[in-house]
């Protein structure tokens, strides 16, 4: 799920430039950064909004205390340049504004939800908040 | 549970348990002349408090069921007929595996359907809506129900969910159509919508993808189509169906079909009139 | 350059569909669906039950195709790799 | 329905379904306790209602694809794993070695055995092939490493699904320390290479997770595992003899008494009424607490449940360990 769509848009617009059928082929090997495999994977994106009314803790209660700097890491309370815990849980579609550049949530600081933005960026499955922000991640 | 209501809807039927009176009888009221279940339900729908003690101080509405999702926030128990909503929607996209489910509105004409999917807010339960009420039968606002062995699409009639500024289109339906409006939901202002009497009384009927489009509204677009390939609308739809990994080969051998017999479009528009003309002509070139 | 030998599965572990200029293939033993574009396909083909370093798939390739890169060995090196994290391929 | 009686009775006999008067109401209790899969393998012969049989035919669809994709994830981990033995624990192993146990079951993660002194090589391959940590939090960390049976889960970065790596059955703080060298040396190879605990200790690992894992929580999914592996395996001669001095070996005859014992009364397993012997009085209780889940697929008798999960805690953790545990959790506000 982590692959959006405009990376999955990107590939395919460079594989159209790739081999086409004929009697003897061309064929390109491409080069060895890029990719020629695009798995498809679970998704909840679009129909998340009709099943879903969902919040994202920042940090998850498993790693409540930690601060987060402004790459979106857990790093331990008090160290410099991080910012304390979002005061309350960030809706999904705050979440979403955020993860599309829009404004910073109410009552929360401008860079630290930015460093917020940066944490769900990060989540994983089986962390909270994950399903929630898996359901913003939409084709557009 | 102290409340229920059974609900059939196309090919799937649901129990719908409450805590409260109040989301059983805005359901009842909404859905009144659909058929009477057969007695077994495919899913359950809970609609508790989180605490026992919720039922009645600050009420609130938890979404449980058969499938159940982490990080779900109730909502206010004046939005329950909404969570009633949304769990039958649950219950389809994590537990439906008879179909695969796609993310989309589906109308239909002579025995052809009309798929329009993409993003949630790119105006196709207001489009599906529109063109059910213009001489196309509707089939859904949510999910096409696209059966892998037959490759015909199912109606999956639901109440429709109007948003915001589209309510007003829908002010001169009848009044007994109109769920209550639902103010400061997680996605605006919403009112339901009954779909009209032919898509209830059709609802066993399915019928032949022909056409799949992209709609995107937008008031500083000029008006614009443009081809999708294969390619491209298999991964969009993949990505539009909750189910599509987990039916495994009749789920791939099903969508591989669809996208490579149908025609896809991306259209722009600026107006439901605007839209309406612009499928009118690709309707025509498809089937 | 001896390199690492890999097999791919049996052409039958695999159903193929032209999606245009690429393919999407559903793979029965993971129930994985994957996009590739060219060389992939040709890359399993050339080593679907038939093991072989990188050298052999490039040669194997070249008896129907013209290959076009630079540095050859290098991109079909990566392409392996690629396959092998998709499960694709394995070491042999 | 009050509980989940007939979902049991259902299970142990599917001759009994005349029985049935509320389909919807068991087909939710079944899926609550994660055992439709089961029921639809079980009920696959039965003249059932049409609604009801493509309800089933669904589910076992389902669980189809679940195998299909743990054995997927095995042989992934195979392939990481290289030279280290992969022992398969739990679901995975039933449906890899295809046994009745793994018949329309769900699997979620991929649970493995490595031997202790293969730990640190096992965790640098998999981190290698593209295994990621679930949890960064150093506390959670520390707590696996020190006292639980397995490393903090890890999850595969594309393919999203959680791998448990487990160096014996029980946390070491548990009273019962089962003998892991023998788990691992007397494990099965099958066919492809992959491995399979030997019966008598597949089953034994099936009790220890009945008892020692939360609540009794997914409880009678745990116990049908334990009745599908004994009908398979007490067939051979001398098994009850074996599985008894393997319980013994691993500390858990008194467990395994007590499962058995729970199985005859919940499925009606056959079993050997000297390994299980006689009744407890609070036997009753564990079947109150397993079979506590209504027709809306709700769990019943909070009471009963709390007791059980403080119980849990204490059979895990020394009750200073425990302290500090709760402590620590309790510090971070929610």
């Amino acid at each position: 799920m982590r692959v959006t769509m405009s990376d999955k848009r990107d590939e395919l617009n460079e594989a159209e430039g790739l081999a086409r059928p004929s009697r003897r082929v061309v064929l390109a090997l491409g080069a060895a950064a890029a990719s020629t495999v695009v798995t498809i994977r679970p998704a909840l994106a679009q129909t998340a909004g009709s099943v879903l009314n969902c919040e994202i803790p920042v940090p998850a209660p498993e790693a409540a205390g930690s601060h987060i700097s402004a790459d979106g890491s857990l790093v331990p309370a008090g160290t410099q340049g991080a910012f304390p815990p979002a005061p309350r849980p960030i809706t999904g579609e705050e979440a979403k504004a955020l993860l599309n550049g829009g404004p910073t949530p109410a009552g929360m600081d401008a860079e630290a939800a930015q460093a917020y933005t940066n944490y769900i960026r990060r989540l994983q499955s089986g962390m909270s908040g994950f399903t929630c922000y898996a359901s913003l991640q939409m084709p557009r | 549970m102290r409340h229920r209501l059974d609900l059939t809807i196309g090919p799937v039927s649901f129990r719908i348990g409450s805590a409260w009176p109040q989301p059983i009888a805005q359901l009842a009221a909404l859905y009144a002349p659909y058929p009477k279940p057969a007695g077994i339900a495919d899913f359950t729908v809970r609609l508790e408090p989180e605490k026992p003690w919720r039922r009645l101080v600050r009420p609130s509405v938890a979404i449980h069921g058969d499938y159940t999702l982490p990080d779900a926030a109730p909502l206010p128990l004046a939005q329950g007929l909404l969570a009633a909503e949304m769990g039958m929607n649950l219950q389809m996209a994590l537990g439906q595996k008879r179909f695969l489910l796609l993310h989309a509105a589906t109308v239909e004409r002579d025995g052809h359907a009309l798929l329009l999917t993409g993003h949630s807010g790119a105006g196709k339960s207001t489009l599906a809506a529109m063109l059910g009420e213009a001489g196309w039968r509707f089939l859904g606002d949510e999910f096409a129900l696209l059966d892998p062995v037959t490759g015909l699409i199912h109606p999956f009639p639901r109440a429709i969910s109007l948003k915001n500024q589209s309510l007003a289109l829908f002010d001169s339906a009848a009044p007994d159509r109109l769920g209550p409006v639902l103010k400061g939901t997680p996605k605006g202002t919403i009112r339901h919508l009954r779909p009209p009497a032919d898509a209830i009384a059709r609802m066993a009927e399915p019928a032949r993808p022909a056409l799949i489009l992209f709609p995107r509204f937008n008031r500083d677009f000029e008006p614009e189509t443009r081809p999708v390939g294969a390619a491209e609308t298999f991964v969009r739809l993949t990505q539009a169906s909750t189910n599509y990994v987990a039916l495994g080969r009749p789920g791939f051998d099903a969508l591989t079909r669809l996208v490579t017999v149908t025609p896809s479009f991306a259209i722009d528009y600026r107006s439901g009139e605007e839209a309406a003309a612009l499928i009118d002509t690709l309707w025509s070139n498809a089937t | 350059m001896a390199g690492p030998t890999f097999v791919a599965d049996a052409p039958d572990a695999l159903s193929h569909v032209a999606l245009e200029s690429l393919t999407a293939i559903y793979h029965a033993p993971s129930g994985m669906t994957h996009l590739l574009a060219p060389p992939a396909p040709q890359i399993l083909a050339a080593l679907a039950n038939r093991p072989g370093t990188a050298e052999d798939v490039l040669a194997r390739i070249a008896e129907s195709f013209d290959l076009e890169t630079e540095d050859a060995a290098a991109a079909m090196s990566a392409r392996l790799g690629e396959l092998e994290a998709a499960g694709l391929v394995r070491r042999a | 329905m009050k509980d989940a009686r007939l979902l049991t009775r259902l299970l142990a006999d599917p001759a009994r379904m005349a029985e049935v008067r509320d389909w919807t109401g068991l087909i939710c209790t079944a899926r609550a306790e994660s055992l439709l899969g089961s029921l639809a393998f079980r009920l696959a012969d039965a003249p059932v209602p049409a609604q009801v049989a493509a309800i089933l035919e669904d589910a076992r669809q389902d669980a189809a694809y679940a195998r299909t994709q743990a054995l997927w994830e095995a042989e992934m981990a195979q392939r990481a794993l290289g030279d280290i033995p992969l022992i398969l624990l739990k679901g995975t192993a039933y449906a890899a070695a295809n046994l009745p146990a793994g018949e329309g079951r769900s699997i979620g993660d991929l649970d493995i055995l490595v031997p202790r002194e293969q730990l640190d090589t096992a965790e640098a391959a998999l981190l290698a092939a593209g295994w990621e940590w679930v949890k960064e939090d150093a506390y959670d960390d520390l707590y696996y490493r020190t006292w639980m049976h397995e490393l903090p889960p890890l999850i595969h970065r594309d393919r999203d699904r959680m791998i448990d790596v487990h160096h014996t059955i029980l946390p070491p703080t548990a009273r019962p320390t089962p003998d892991a060298a023998a788990l691992a040396n007397d494990s099965i190879a099958l066919p492809n290479g992959m491995r399979i605990l030997c019966p008598e200790d597949m089953i034994l690992h099936a009790v220890a997770h009945l008892f020692a894992d939360g609540d009794l929580a997914g409880g009678l999914r745990n116990l049908w595992d334990i009745d599908r592996l004994l009908r398979r395996f007490a067939v051979t001669e001398g098994f009850w003899a074996r599985l008894a001095a393997r319980a013994d070996r691993h500390q858990l005859r008194p467990h395994a008494a007590r499962a058995l014992r729970l199985a005859r009364r919940v499925y009606e397993t056959p079993i050997d009424n000297s390994l299980a012997g006689r009744a407890h009085a609070t036997d009753a209780l564990y079947i109150r607490r397993l079979l506590a889940r209504d027709g809306w697929g709700r769990e019943r008798r909070p009471f009963t449940r709390l007791g059980f999960y403080v119980r849990s805690h204490w059979l895990r953790m020394p009750p200073l360990m425990l302290a500090r545990h709760l402590l620590t959790k309790a510090r971070k506000p929610r």
